[in-house]
């Protein structure tokens, strides 16, 4: 058995007291030891934010890499080695600013790992500025004015690029939250978790508060079918977006790299070719 | 009979003039002569002019002459745009459907041959190249059976009815016309070996040796001219269990890259300069993070989408000198085709060795051109993982292991995402031994001087290769392709000079050069830029300014063998007769 | 009676810390001294220990000097932090509910202060700051009256209540235990003229500099430590009919800031070095096209994610010689706060005028650090909008007009869409006068000259500001904020050596320093990075590497005035004393 | 009257016989002549590819940028010069693998831009590579096993994202194509025409013949309703992509930065100060 404790190392988080990023921190420990991850087999990868601080605090292989690159790196971990247990994490500029296409192209490549969206739908670490998730009309340095521009919908996105495991959760929602990321690894291919965790300091609209009023938890709704792509889609655009709970999960893509084409993991193959391998590329050159 | 020709196959984009030239280095080569290949890309997808020049010899060069012994034309802008490099007893051979009458050279003898009528004849039009191929052999008196193995080998895929009509049109071609063939045919002397040589372009060498070197994992982008990089290495890696993948951008290529190398697998990245100005900030992450990380980058005409079919070397500055802040790089520059083997397996070996980013700089002419090799021996191919630790070597540490732990040549214990008890943290922030962030500054010296020192044992090495021919005044020094031009025109002129090139830029062989600088009156470097990059790399590091001179050339077209006589001519009446 | 006096306020991120030294800061340049201020940063957004360094003096400084004279202590942190820096002679303020009784030092007298308890009992604990202002201020001697207005002007938009309950905090520290404090009152000397000057930092005075310039549109994303650019012009350029836009990552940023540049608007966008990497395939664009491109970078530490709230100056390489391919580009390094006011509406100029990027080139210490300023002069603002054309000069050509005209100076007539019978066609591609894609060799070379020779007139200019201390024989030189220190440096050794700034790296003023290299035995370069990377640049084009020196630091903390002097010694003895 | 000669050069394009892209070119140069866009206040920019080339035969401003970012080109010029006609036109490599990030912000921007897709669902220029918008199982030089990667859908994203008008059109119905340009051209948020360009040298799956056997004409659907999102959305997911028409078009949003916020074109702003203004600003500082 395994406890949170082993996947915590001694560092202190430089999050601000309240910041939603550390429950998504402990869940994420939860999960692993509920799953019972060898720590040696868990990866987590990160860009650069707050958010991206996340894999510095975690007992388990860690690459914080820069700002908005961290799904392509946990790409490359785990086709090169399938064994890993890879979640990638970042904030919603990370992902969804200068990352949004890195996002999309990685959920329809359906690659077996996790992605954790730690969406406070603001920029914390550069101390305030707005991010493409923001609200309309918000105000930050560098919308003295509010932001005019509307916000990017991740999960209506997501669905409409073809996401094979949707969710999303939030900080003060923690066994659910728990719950979905031991679903999301289990998943077989990519799976999405769009975590609202409040910024403390610089988002003072979307509070705590503001989302306990604004969520709906699907886990409350007993008739809702998670497998069905239509009820999922129009859950969201009901929810405008402010759901909670598994929102889409089907089996995933036959054709993703990790689940059929790799016979062994890469790390594993012989690095020198014999001599008869060598001679015949050789000959083909002729 | 003669010791080496040179020979163009000209006519519209599409009508198969590659395949023609490809195919007769093929059979050349097959007989023990070493070829060597120059196209020309027009910037039409189809239609729009197409050439290739081939050379061959006895010896191997790389380089085309600047005359033309022998033309085979299937349209007449060929003929029009070449005409002025055709020699006093050059040779066209034309497709008899082109009325070139008016514009016929008197110099040259000029031949019309029923290309288009056999290939209509004996299977279709498009068949113009097997016809093509079939008269270009004849003249040089090569054996039809030869010719045909090369056909059957190609064509082996297409079935049997096509390979038969092929083969039809060589016996056509074959048993043309014999008395006026016959009077004009080219001999070439028989070589000493007639060993099957293989034929390449710098990519395939490249890849190649990715392969022999253990690489299994590419991502990339498709940009000329890299793409052939990706191409084969797509094309048979997922039989050896490895992988491919064409993602969205550089961006994501370069840093797809660093992800699987760091997951212990041996990955590689290819690219050209807009791909290498995208990738500079993951190039800088792998520096920092300590990374091994391999990426080649073959150079186009830049700046921005510049020329993207033409030559150039002008991305060294920015490798040298690119990317924000100070890390850790490495460039290796072959100069040939089995250099490129030879460089790409010592890249991945470098990069882990160093735990840093290793560039492979080629240029569009050593990366397109095929050339005639010597065959790599097997027992050349050594490698070496650097510093990985086994999982046997760890306990479990209270504190944790250090992936950054501080040693006296600066390179820490390697550990493998998966190795039990070595789990940690790597970081782009600047981080302790453990990989955790801190903004201290004493350790924030301690790690700069940990990576910008770590390569210094490379100071030491030898890595420019020098010819001498014992005139130690004047050193002649290039890096890619030019220097087989460098090599025909020191021939040429008979020897006057030394001549080399540097196989290792970055870290630059301060040791080897400060020797050189002391031996030599003069260093000319030889390179195809506007700002004379190397020379201005080796100037600051090593001094000497008034010892540095330059031959460069920044017009997209490599150096014609004659312009490099006559820098060296220029160079030594400056030096020795006080011009 | 003291003619200049550092003071450092410290404690708890979020306490208000930042707005104690800016408040001082604006009540003593409102009387006519001048004041630098440092602050430190915690790699945490609230909670952990900052601070914030000013130096007050009658002459203008820019540096901190290593020793502190006052210390105003909010949390037992930044005693002991900072407590090595203590004068002998120095005093310690502290909010008397901290307990420091253990910690406290002998050598300097510790004064605690009701700070907590005053602010709690008139209006809350948030006001501590007022409140610790005040006792600053009182044991300034200065008067009552000027804190309070700074005060108003602070809160008034606060409302009656907050101001009121912030000028009875001033009441109660300026009537608390006039015994005490009178006794340790640190007398400073009035100044010459009592002007009232404002307070900057350099990305302040940047984005003042653009507005001057006529620069309407921002594109940027946010970076530290070059944010408060697009913050500054975000806020204030809609009032004046412009328009800045958050966009989605730094290769949108500076796309859009070209598209909006070709279509004819000032424009700018500001960066660090992870940003600036991933601008230089667009900065090369700009380079390619000939559109004019104003790019700020300021510096921080690197490589990677590095430190980003530390300072470093090693971007020069990647900005020098970065970017695939070659093209022109001017690098502007202002020294000053008045220098970036000044460089940033000449870049706009400059850019037009030579139609290619210009980069602002700071670093963190210059952009963030508050000084107190001359006031700039509305006539030193000239605009030069370069070879614009009117729309009444153009008549309907037949064949077009040509965005590349190759003129005598390589700069062609500049037509921006919208203007009658001017439209024509710009490419990143090479191209002809028309701006259409093309080969052609001739052409190439042709156009890489016009692009490469433009900036030529330059290389002629004085660049090099220098202050003559008449010793000519060491000249210490350096760029952007380590000015200061040098300057302060110099005037502590007694003026032993000449020193001065380069205004403009790239193209290098080389006339000049060929003049300096003439006129002085040693030049020795002053900078933040690792590599020399300024003094690496010189010797490549001046060469003379024998006169070349450098003193560097690369911790990620500015140079002290006392490492500048030890530097400067060391260099003395080693060149005259043979040591 | 403006007729499609007024917006040719005489520069013969470098496009094989029969390239898609020919007809792309010639209805943008019909609809600018329909609608009398004068030439100066026309403007092309484009990306890298052989789509690319078009701004280089239009007579007007033309703007020839980088693989990708045509469309923050042609949101900078906008944004400076809102009087001129900007039309962002590039392939399906440079909008949807290298600018995907970018074409999803401009979509949400809704700045007065048309954004028109060559869709040839191959990488002409680089001689036959795989697009992501090529389909499954695509054998490209870079594919050669087939592509393994479900195909983008363009449409579908770009209303997932709030595209406020969205078309799409096919290079051998030249006149539905002129049309659907006029209004792109007319709406005065951003406007996205994703045209099926076929190559015919890389692609031999997606040929004429096959879009004429695979497309559905929205113009013979009578009660195709282009208001509704929800009709809209359905049409995509039905045909699987696969239509021709204006599949949406609605108001664009007020928000928007040329439609609301600027007063004047940034262009014609005055450049300096005068002295009260800038005493005003250095007053501030104080
Ligand atoms: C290329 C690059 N551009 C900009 C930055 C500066 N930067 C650091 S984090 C960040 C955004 C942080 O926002 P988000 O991703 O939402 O994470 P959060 O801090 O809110 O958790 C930015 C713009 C950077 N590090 N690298
Ligand atoms: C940064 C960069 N990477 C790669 C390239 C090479 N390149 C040129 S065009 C192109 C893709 C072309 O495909 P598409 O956009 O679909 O246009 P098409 O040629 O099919 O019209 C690529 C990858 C480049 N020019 N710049
Ligand atoms: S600034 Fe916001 S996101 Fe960052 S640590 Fe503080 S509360 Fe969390
Ligand atoms: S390669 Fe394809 S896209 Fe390019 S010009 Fe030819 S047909 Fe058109
Ligand atoms: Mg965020
Ligand atoms: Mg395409």
């Amino acid at each position: 058995m395994k406890s949170m404790k082993d996947y915590s190392n001694s560092i202190n988080p430089n999050w601000c007291p309240g910041c939603g990023h550390f429950s998504v921190l402990r869940a994420i420990q939860i999960a692993s030891a509920k799953l019972t991850i060898p720590n040696e087999e868990l990866t987590i990868v990160t860009g650069i934010g707050c958010s991206g601080r996340l894999s510095g605090y975690i007992n388990a292989y860690g690459f914080h890499g820069i700002h908005g690159r961290s799904l392509p790196i946990a790409q490359g971990i785990k086709l090169a080695n399938k064994k890993l247990t890879v979640i990638a994490a970042g904030g919603d500029g990370d992902g969804f600013a200068i990352g949004l296409s890195h996002t999309l192209h990685a959920i329809r490549r359906d690659i077996n790992i996790t992605y954790i969206v730690l969406n406070n739908q603001v920029y914390g670490l550069t101390k305030g500025h707005t991010s493409p998730l923001s609200g309309r009309g918000f105000i930050t340095k560098s919308t003295p004015y509010g932001s005019t521009e509307p916000p990017i919908q991740p999960g209506i996105l997501a669905l409409a690029n073809g996401a094979t495991f949707l969710a999303q959760g939030f900080s003060a929602f923690q066994d659910q939250l728990v719950d979905i990321i031991v679903k999301a690894i289990k998943h077989t291919g990519f799976s999405m978790v769009n975590v609202f965790s409040p910024c403390v300091t610089y988002n003072k609209v979307n509070t705590y508060q503001w989302f306990r009023d604004s969520l709906t938890n699907l886990d409350d709704i007993t008739d809702y079918k998670n497998d069905d792509y239509q009820s999922s889609l129009n859950k969201l655009v009901e929810t405008n977006g402010l759901c909670t709970g598994i929102i889409y999960n089907k089996a995933p893509d036959i054709g993703s790299y990790t689940n059929s084409n790799l016979q062994k993991p890469l790390v594993e193959l012989d690095l020198k070719f014999n001599k008869e391998e060598f001679s015949n590329i050789m000959e083909s050159f002729k | 009979m003669i010791d080496e020709l040179t020979i163009l196959v000209g006519g519209i984009q599409g009508e198969g003039i590659i395949s023609i030239g490809i195919n007769l280095m093929k059979v050349l080569s097959s007989l023990g002569y070493y070829t060597y290949g120059q196209r020309t890309f027009s910037s039409r997808i189809k239609g729009g002019n197409t050439t290739m020049i081939i050379h061959v010899s006895l010896e191997k060069t790389m380089a085309i002459p600047d005359t033309i012994d022998m033309m085979l034309v299937l349209d007449e802008e060929t003929l029009k745009d070449n005409y002025h490099r055709l020699d006093n007893n050059g040779l066209i051979l034309y497709d008899n459907i082109l009325s070139l009458k008016s514009t016929l050279p008197e110099k040259a003898t000029a031949i019309p041959l029923p290309v288009s009528k056999i290939s209509k004849e004996e299977g279709s039009a498009l068949m113009k190249s097997t016809c093509s191929l079939g008269f270009i052999c004849r003249m040089l008196d090569i054996n039809q059976k030869h010719v045909s193995s090369i056909l059957i080998k190609r064509f082996h895929k297409k079935g049997k009815k096509i390979i038969n009509q092929n083969l039809q049109i060589l016996e056509r071609v074959f048993t043309y016309d014999k008395e006026t063939i016959d009077q004009y045919i080219k001999h070439l002397n028989i070589p000493m070996k007639e060993l099957n040589r293989p034929l390449m372009i710098g990519n395939d060498s490249i890849a190649f040796g990715a392969l022999m070197a253990g690489c299994r994992f590419v991502s990339s982008y498709p940009i000329t001219p890299a793409s052939e990089i990706m191409e084969y290495l797509g094309k048979c890696l997922p039989s050896y269990g490895g992988l491919m993948l064409q993602v969205e951008d550089e961006i994501a290529a370069v840093n797809m890259t660093i992800g699987a190398s760091f997951a212990g697998v041996r990955s590689i990245t290819a690219t050209s300069g807009p791909g290498l100005s995208l990738m500079l900030e993951g190039i800088g992450l792998a520096g920092m993070t300590e990374t091994p990380l391999v990426v080649v980058n073959s150079q186009r005409v830049g700046p921005s989408t510049g020329l993207p079919t033409k030559h150039e070397q002008s991305d060294l500055f920015t490798l040298y000198y690119g990317g924000h802040g100070e890390f850790p790089l490495i460039i290796l520059s072959p100069s040939t085709i089995e250099d490129c083997f030879h460089s790409t397996i010592r890249a991945f070996n470098l990069a882990e060795k160093f735990q840093c980013p290793v560039i492979l700089l080629l240029d569009l002419t050593l990366s397109l051109s095929p050339q005639t090799i010597d065959e790599f021996s097997y027992e050349d191919i050594v490698l070496n993982r650097g510093k990985l630790v086994e999982e046997s070597d760890l306990r479990q540490e209270a504190e944790g292991v250090k992936p950054y732990l501080l040693t006296e040549d600066g390179i820490s214990p390697r550990i493998l995402p998966g190795v039990l008890n070595g789990h940690h943290h790597i970081t782009g922030l600047e981080h302790n031994e453990f990989g955790l962030p801190t903004d201290n500054p004493l350790n924030r010296r301690l790690m700069m001087e940990k990576r910008m020192q770590k390569l210094q044992p490379l100071l030491e090495e030898d890595e420019i290769v020098i010819r001498m021919n014992n005139k130690k005044n004047i050193l002649f020094l290039t890096f890619g392709s030019p220097y087989g031009i460098l090599e025909r025109a020191v021939a040429v002129t008979g020897s006057t000079v030394d001549y080399g090139y540097i196989k290792m830029i970055k870290p630059l062989p301060k040791k080897q050069l400060i020797q050189i600088i002391k031996d030599y009156d003069l260093l000319v470097i030889v390179e195809n830029n506007y700002s004379q990059q190397l020379a201005t790399i080796i100037k600051a590091e090593i001094g000497n300014h008034n010892k540095i001179k330059s031959i460069s050339k920044y017009d997209g077209t490599p150096f014609t063998v004659s312009e490099i006589i006559d820098g060296i001519e220029v160079l030594i009446n400056e030096k020795y007769e006080g011009l």
